[in-house]
């Protein structure tokens, strides 16, 4: 049943060349399966949008993809190295295969060009053949699919509030029925109101065409809801992979703990919270050993030394769940199978 | 609707401000120059040139306001701008209205024409940002920085000569009879090409700097981000997003250089003798023709003004955001 | 000449510059290095250009062989060993003349790009931080002195002034170009009011002048360092245009006044290539040194425009590749590795038309 | 039946107060319509206010509702249109000059954006000195200066003091910044400290290290607290009091607990159910939210809808709603809850159909 999709595989995204490169995302393995919501959690320098640039190849200069393989699993059977990709392949790959959703929309929208010609643009590059006529009907579904009227289609981005813009954007994304969605805080910029309008609608569009999603946001709370599987990130590393309710009853790792118990509950019994004490580390400086250990309330001998491999703990499987934390040794590690490149 | 009635109310009121510089300026000149000019003229001068030359000087008796009214009704009603000294008793807008075409011409059309060449030149090499392009950069600096009449004396020298094919000066040559005749615009072209490069060349480099940066600037910006991300080509993304983007700055930077340009490229016309307003401006300077130099200054300087407004329209038509009031 | 056009840029950087997180902000290392854009190496060349003027316009007329106006009998000689530079129709030495003249264009570029200078902080920054009426009639000031083609303002009223000196002339160009600079601190000012730490500063309880004096100007510095180097780029050509015409000047030496001389007396068809090219050449690369110091500025503002440093990466197929927006490269891993065969030439389900 | 804007308590207690605080920015208007009636944003509309010592009132809203504005108008940095701003008791109008810093002394304010609050160009140091000068607490010596620099910082929990002090803000992380910004307001040993949305620009592991502190301080110093933000569940951790605000107007306020877990007003009971809540999955999802039924977006701040400015997406909605602006009726659950609706107004026989929201009382 399980299918994946999408195979991160000793994923690494430096910036910069050479000595001055900073390691933003370091041997990432992630496989997202066939319509999985798989949640992206971590904090800002945590490498979670880089990771999600870095796989679409989309990172501005100076970002480098430093290694590593991204495998899209084609509903053909056929399977590509996305990184390996030409340009002009990945341009027909990109949109058609894997969509993206930016944060804040605001910025996402060209804008001097109407929603109608920037939706109809991506139609138009990927399916030169159709006409005019014809992109401007699917125009006008897809509005129709997030809830907008088909009169906006005239409308200039700066003439739509900031929840319809990304609305725009999430139709967009799903004009040409792509298999992956990747959101990176897609609702960030929202109210509660309209961010949670929003994401019932995703639910929604999700059973309905049966895309997966890659959900990237700080806001773990948010994603313990939404998504199946949660991947948190820390100083560029998946340090814990589970799923979504696993994750949110017994956290593993402690910093996905303390990421839990950083959010004050609206309902039930007033609970203590506390936070996570320190600062989130600088990329340039990385810690030795286990990145958080500076952090961690639990930290112990080989916690500042060693670095804890990313692995299935006593009584789980690489399918099931992973952890990278001295406390929970994991049997073997993600990727083993891999000569590391 | 209400930007453009803004605008408006700006250039009318600037118009006013250049109207009244022009009105104070000539006050400021020591002693009579009218009389002097009587004098030179030897009993050709007329009584009402007279009197609308002692408007323009202000020099009727009456106290300053009367002879701001007297000016204002000379000027609008009247359409006079006072007969120029060194061309007397020719009126200045006469001997503008014999340059003007000669400016408008060769200044307007290399203007346009280098704003869209360097644009056009900027958003490429602003686009391959790195590559080879880059590395002229610096010859384009020190290109932008030559004077434009620098420039013209040495494309004179170079591409001018007893057996070249370009002629060294003027708008036509002698023998032919200004009119709409063939041999007369073939003359013109032929005497308009040396200037012609000489400000293409000079105000080119500084249209690929500007547009060049304004490229590397809005290439960081999501949208362009996006529209890679949905699979567009090259081409799409560069023009339609990037530049189409990246133009809005330049169009409202080329409104307000036109000043700078006007002054600039008046000079190339005195290197090469053009027979335009710049040409005539290096005489009236040197000849102390003040109602000439005036009259120059105003036509151009409402030149300019509806130049800027064109460039305005221009903006409005491409960025959707000032049209919000529809 | 050089257009302001790259100001332009600068200007919209700077308005939007703050929004600009997309990517993880990497350089945060060290102290706060002021004079960081030195680094840069256009302003590097840009500074030493400016530098050797200053100290020629400094020197100058003390290293000059000769009296530039002292005749002689050596009439349009070329370059020789005694006259470096050749002379003029009266037997002058052009190179005592383009010494002696130096200091002129310095004096009066400097003074004028004070004058504007000052005058552009003034206007600008009291009405962006002042806004409402102050703000409508000071950029109404503004916008009218920038569509006015100033240079011609410039030669008139120099024409109509009598015998108008180098300082009169400095002050008049000073006058008349402070426009753009206060164009773009007025919308920097702008920005900057809206800014927390001037909210900040005004809740804490400081006075207006201190907020302007010590939060909004110590942020300013770059680009009132920039609007000045332009309008000294712009009064040394003004002040060169209004002696090549016979404005003013003709009572001293300035590089204008040699160009001046070199065209009425027909220079050219005499074929003294001597007489013009020096003056020339020193005004296009001063003009040079002054935007090459502009754009190291402009890149120090805008970070955006700051060149990567390496742009070529070798990537997996041991092709270099340029980084670019859209395509990050990738790096070359070893392909023997990869345990997915010949899988990665597969067409894609939509990549065939 | 209406409550009075402060109910039974000392009025000693109380150190800052808005009565009917109104703002309304003007709108520029268009040459066609130069000879019709003025237009205006109505930011905030008749807010009242009470901060008390020792205690923290959350002001929580969607970004646009105006609260950051009510912020601005209490801190005196932006000058209110009507309604009165007492501070002890004593109505205040200041913009300026001496009167303006006796002000600010007791009032002070801490910026969203740690990032943005401090100027780059100086230093730690700088910020807080100028602090201490200007609201006389630097002492009368060098040594007393950095006494009280140290003070300062060790109070934020920035120790040792000699690490920070002479730091540019772009060496700090957020929450140092943020730390600072709040040294800088306590240099003027104020009364009541505006907080304006004090941790949403920080990562979310440190955001309860901020609270914590300002909770902390509140008690040693017995502070008056006002805490604005766009999160209802922090307000109920931290605040002990806490407001509701839509479209510039009060909707609901009370004591936390009352107001966050039996919400009376539509739209505070909207802003709960939207908000994120991991425990959903047990929680029956099948019961239909309110989200869906109130769909839309906030009105326009330029021309209100009339009666309720909630109106036009309350799934309760009355004909009354639409015409008359609601008092402030009591809810009944817990001593000082109310809301601004008329679904509480026992005086209004209900029509069958419409269902006032279930309050257990």
């Amino acid at each position: 049943m399980k299918q994946p999709v999408l195979e991160i595989k000793n994923l690494n995204v430096d910036y910069g060349l050479g000595d001055n490169a900073v390691h933003a995302v370091r041997e990432v393995h992630l496989t997202l399966h066939k319509g999985e919501v798989l949640g992206l959690a971590g904090e800002s320098g945590s490498g979670k949008s880089t990771l999600a640039y870095g796989l679409t190849r989309l990172l501005p200069p100076p970002g480098i993809v430093a290694g590593g393989q991204v495998l899209y699993h084609a509903p053909s059977g056929d399977v590509v190295d996305v990184l390996r990709l030409s340009d002009s392949e990945l341009r027909a790959f990109r949109w058609s295969e894997v969509s993206i959703v930016f944060q804040g929309a605001m910025n996402s929208l060209n804008p001097v060009h109407k929603v109608s010609t920037q939706l109809m643009d991506v139609i138009k590059a990927h399916e030169p053949g159709l006409s005019r006529d014809a992109r401007l009907a699917r125009a006008r579904e897809l509005l129709k699919l997030v809830g907008i009227s088909a009169d906006r289609l005239d409308s200039y981005p700066h003439q739509l509030s900031g929840g319809m813009r990304q609305r725009v954007m999430i139709g967009m994304a799903l004009a040409l029925e792509p298999q992956v969605v990747i959101m990176d805080e897609p609702t960030t910029a929202l109210d509660v109101v309209m961010q949670r309008q929003i994401l019932r609608q995703l639910v929604d569009l999700r059973e309905r065409l049966g895309f997966s999603v890659i959900f990237i946001t700080h806001d773990l709370s948010l994603l313990v809801e939404f998504s199946d599987r949660i991947a948190i990130m820390y100083g560029g590393r998946i340090v814990e992979e589970a799923e979504a309710h696993e994750i949110y009853r017994n956290p593993l790792h402690p910093y996905s703990e303390g990421l839990l118990r950083s959010f004050p509950a609206l309902r039930g019994p007033k609970r203590e919270v506390k936070g996570i004490a320190g600062s989130p580390p600088d990329l340039r400086s990385m810690p030795s050993g286990c990145s958080f250990h500076p952090r961690c309330p639990r930290a112990f001998e080989p916690c500042p030394d060693v670095l804890p491999i990313l692995g299935p703990p006593d009584g789980y499987t690489l399918d099931t769940r992973t952890v990278a934390c001295h406390l929970h040794p994991a049997t073997i590690a993600v990727g083993a199978k891999e000569p590391v490149g | 609707m209400r930007h453009i009635l803004r605008r408006i109310a700006f250039y009318l009121f600037t118009a006013w401000a250049a109207i009244t510089v022009n009105f104070f300026i000539p006050r400021a000149i020591p002693g009579d120059p009218v009389t002097t000019l009587i004098a030179k003229a030897q009993g050709q001068i007329s009584t009402q040139q007279e009197a609308s030359l002692r408007i323009l000087f202000g020099l009727n008796g009456d106290n300053l306001f009367t002879q701001y009214l007297n000016y204002l009704h000379t000027l609008f009603i009247k359409r006079d701008l006072g007969p120029s000294f060194s061309f007397f008793p020719t009126p200045v807008t006469t001997v503008i209205r014999q340059s003007l075409p000669w400016t408008v011409g060769l200044i307007g059309f290399t203007t346009v024409l280098s704003f869209v060449l360097g644009t056009g030149i900027g958003v490429f090499i602003g686009w391959r940002r790195g590559g080879v392009w880059d590395a002229l950069l610096p010859v384009t600096t020190f290109i932008a920085s030559i004077p434009y009449f620098f420039f013209g004396l040495i494309v004179i020298d170079l591409a001018t000569g007893p057996n070249s094919f370009f002629p060294s000066s003027g708008g036509f040559a002698p023998e032919v009879v200004p009119g709409w005749t063939s041999g007369f615009i073939i003359s013109a072209i032929k005497h308009s090409v040396l200037p012609a490069f000489t400000i293409l060349v000079s105000a080119v480099a500084g249209w690929i700097l500007g547009m060049r940066n304004m490229m590397v600037t809005v290439a960081s910006e999501d949208y362009i981000t996006v529209a890679h991300a949905k699979g567009l080509s090259d081409r799409r993304v560069m023009l339609s997003y990037a530049a189409r983007n990246a133009l809005l700055p330049s169009i409202s930077g080329f409104a307000l250089s036109l000043g700078f340009i006007v002054g600039g490229t008046f000079l190339v016309e005195i290197v090469f003798s053009y027979p335009g307003i710049g040409l005539q401006l290096f005489a009236a300077v040197g000849s102390k023709d003040y109602p000439l130099m005036q009259g120059i200054f105003l036509i151009i300087t409402l030149s300019v003004l509806a130049a800027n407004f064109l460039a305005d329209l221009v903006y409005l038509m491409l960025d959707p955001r000032t049209r919000k009031e529809g | 000449m050089t257009l302001p056009a790259a100001d332009a840029a600068t200007l919209t950087a700077a308005e939007t510059g703050h929004a600009a997180t997309g990517a993880p902000v990497v350089s945060k290392k060290g102290k706060r290095k002021r004079f960081r854009f030195l680094a840069n190496a256009k302003s590097a060349v840009g500074l030493g250009i400016v530098t050797f003027f200053v100290i020629l316009g400094i020197v100058g007329p003390w290293l000059a062989p000769q009296d530039p106006s002292e005749l002689s009998a050596d009439l349009i000689q070329a370059p020789s060993r005694q006259h470096l530079f050749g002379t003029t129709h009266l037997g002058q030495d052009i190179f005592s003349q383009v010494l002696v003249g130096a200091r002129v264009v310095m004096f009066v570029g400097f003074t004028a790009g004070l004058v504007a200078t000052v005058l552009s902080v003034l206007i600008g920054v009291t009405a962006g931080y002042l806004g409402g009426w102050v703000d409508d009639v000071l950029s109404a000031l503004m916008n009218i002195f920038l569509v006015i083609p100033a240079l011609l303002l410039i030669i008139i009223i120099t024409a109509t002034l009598p015998n108008a000196g180098d300082g009169l002339v400095a002050l008049v160009i000073g006058f008349t170009s402070w426009a753009w600079g206060a164009r773009v601190l007025r919308a920097q000012t702008l920005s900057l009011r809206r800014r927390d730490y001037v909210q900040a500063a005004r809740a804490t309880g400081e006075t207006s002048w201190r907020i302007i004096t010590f939060e909004v100007l110590p942020n300013l510095t770059a680009i009132i360092a920039a609007s000045f180097v332009g309008t000294v780029i712009f009064a040394v050509l003004s002040e060169i245009t209004l002696a090549f015409i016979g404005v003013a000047g003709s009572n001293g030496w300035n590089w204008g006044t040699i160009l001046f001389w070199a065209q009425s007396q027909q220079a050219l068809a005499q074929g003294a290539w001597w007489w013009f090219v020096p003056a020339g050449l020193a005004i296009a690369l001063l003009g040079t040194g002054l935007s090459l110091l502009n754009f190291g500025i402009d890149e120090f503002i805008s970070p955006r425009l700051r060149s990567a440093g390496h742009t070529k990466v070798k990537t997996v197929g041991g092709r270099k590749v340029r980084m670019r927006v859209g395509f990050t490269p990738v790096l070359g891993a070893p392909v023997a590795a990869t345990t997915v065969p010949s899988t990665t030439t597969t067409k894609l389900k939509d990549s065939a038309p | 039946m209406t409550v009075s804007a402060t109910p039974a308590a000392s009025t000693d207690d109380v150190v800052l107060q808005a009565v009917k605080l109104t703002k309304h920015f003007p709108v520029r208007r268009s040459a066609s319509q130069l000879f019709g009636k003025s237009r205006a944003i109505h930011a905030v509309d008749s807010v009242d206010i009470v901060l008390r010592r020792g205690r923290v009132t959350a002001l929580v809203g969607e970004s646009g509702s105006g609260k950051s504005t009510v912020a601005k108008l209490l801190s005196q940095l932006e000058r209110r249109t009507s309604g009165d701003i007492r501070l002890h008791g004593e109505s205040v109008s200041v913009h300026g000059g001496r009167p303006f810093r006796q002000y600010v002394r007791k009032v002070q304010m801490i910026f969203q954006d740690p990032f943005a609050s401090l100027n780059p160009t100086h230093t730690v140091r700088y910020h807080l000195t100028r602090s201490l000068r200007i609201h006389g607490n630097a002492g009368k010596s060098g040594a007393d200066l950095q006494r009280a620099l140290d003070a300062l910082l060790t109070r934020v929990n920035l120790t040792p003091p000699e690490r920070y002090i002479d730091k540019f803000p772009h060496e700090l992380s957020g929450g140092q910044r943020q730390r600072v910004a709040i040294a800088r307001a306590l240099g003027a040993d104020p009364e009541a400290l505006l907080a304006d949305e004090p941790v949403s620009m920080l990562d979310v592991s440190i955001r309860l290290g901020i609270l914590t502190l300002l909770r902390d301080l509140k008690e040693r110093l017995s502070l008056a607290i006002l805490y604005i933000t766009h999160d209802i569940a922090s307000a109920r951790y931290f605040a002990d009091d806490t407001l509701v605000m839509y479209a510039g107007q009060m909707v609901e306020g009370g004591d936390s607990e009352s107001v966050t877990q039996n919400p009376a007003h539509p739209y505070t009971r909207l802003l709960i159910e939207a908000a994120p809540d991991p425990d959903r999955i047990e929680a029956a999802e099948a019961s239909g939210l309110a989200g869906d039924r109130a769909a839309g977006e906030p009105p326009s701040l330029i021309d209100p809808p009339p009666g309720c400015r909630f109106n036009p997406r309350c799934p309760y909605v009355m004909d009354i709603c639409r015409v008359e602006t609601p008092q402030h009726f009591v809810v009944g659950d817990s001593a000082g809850h109310w809301a601004a609706c008329w679904l509480f107004d026992a005086s209004i026989p209900k029509q069958p159909e419409t269902h006032a929201p279930a309050v257990q009382a």
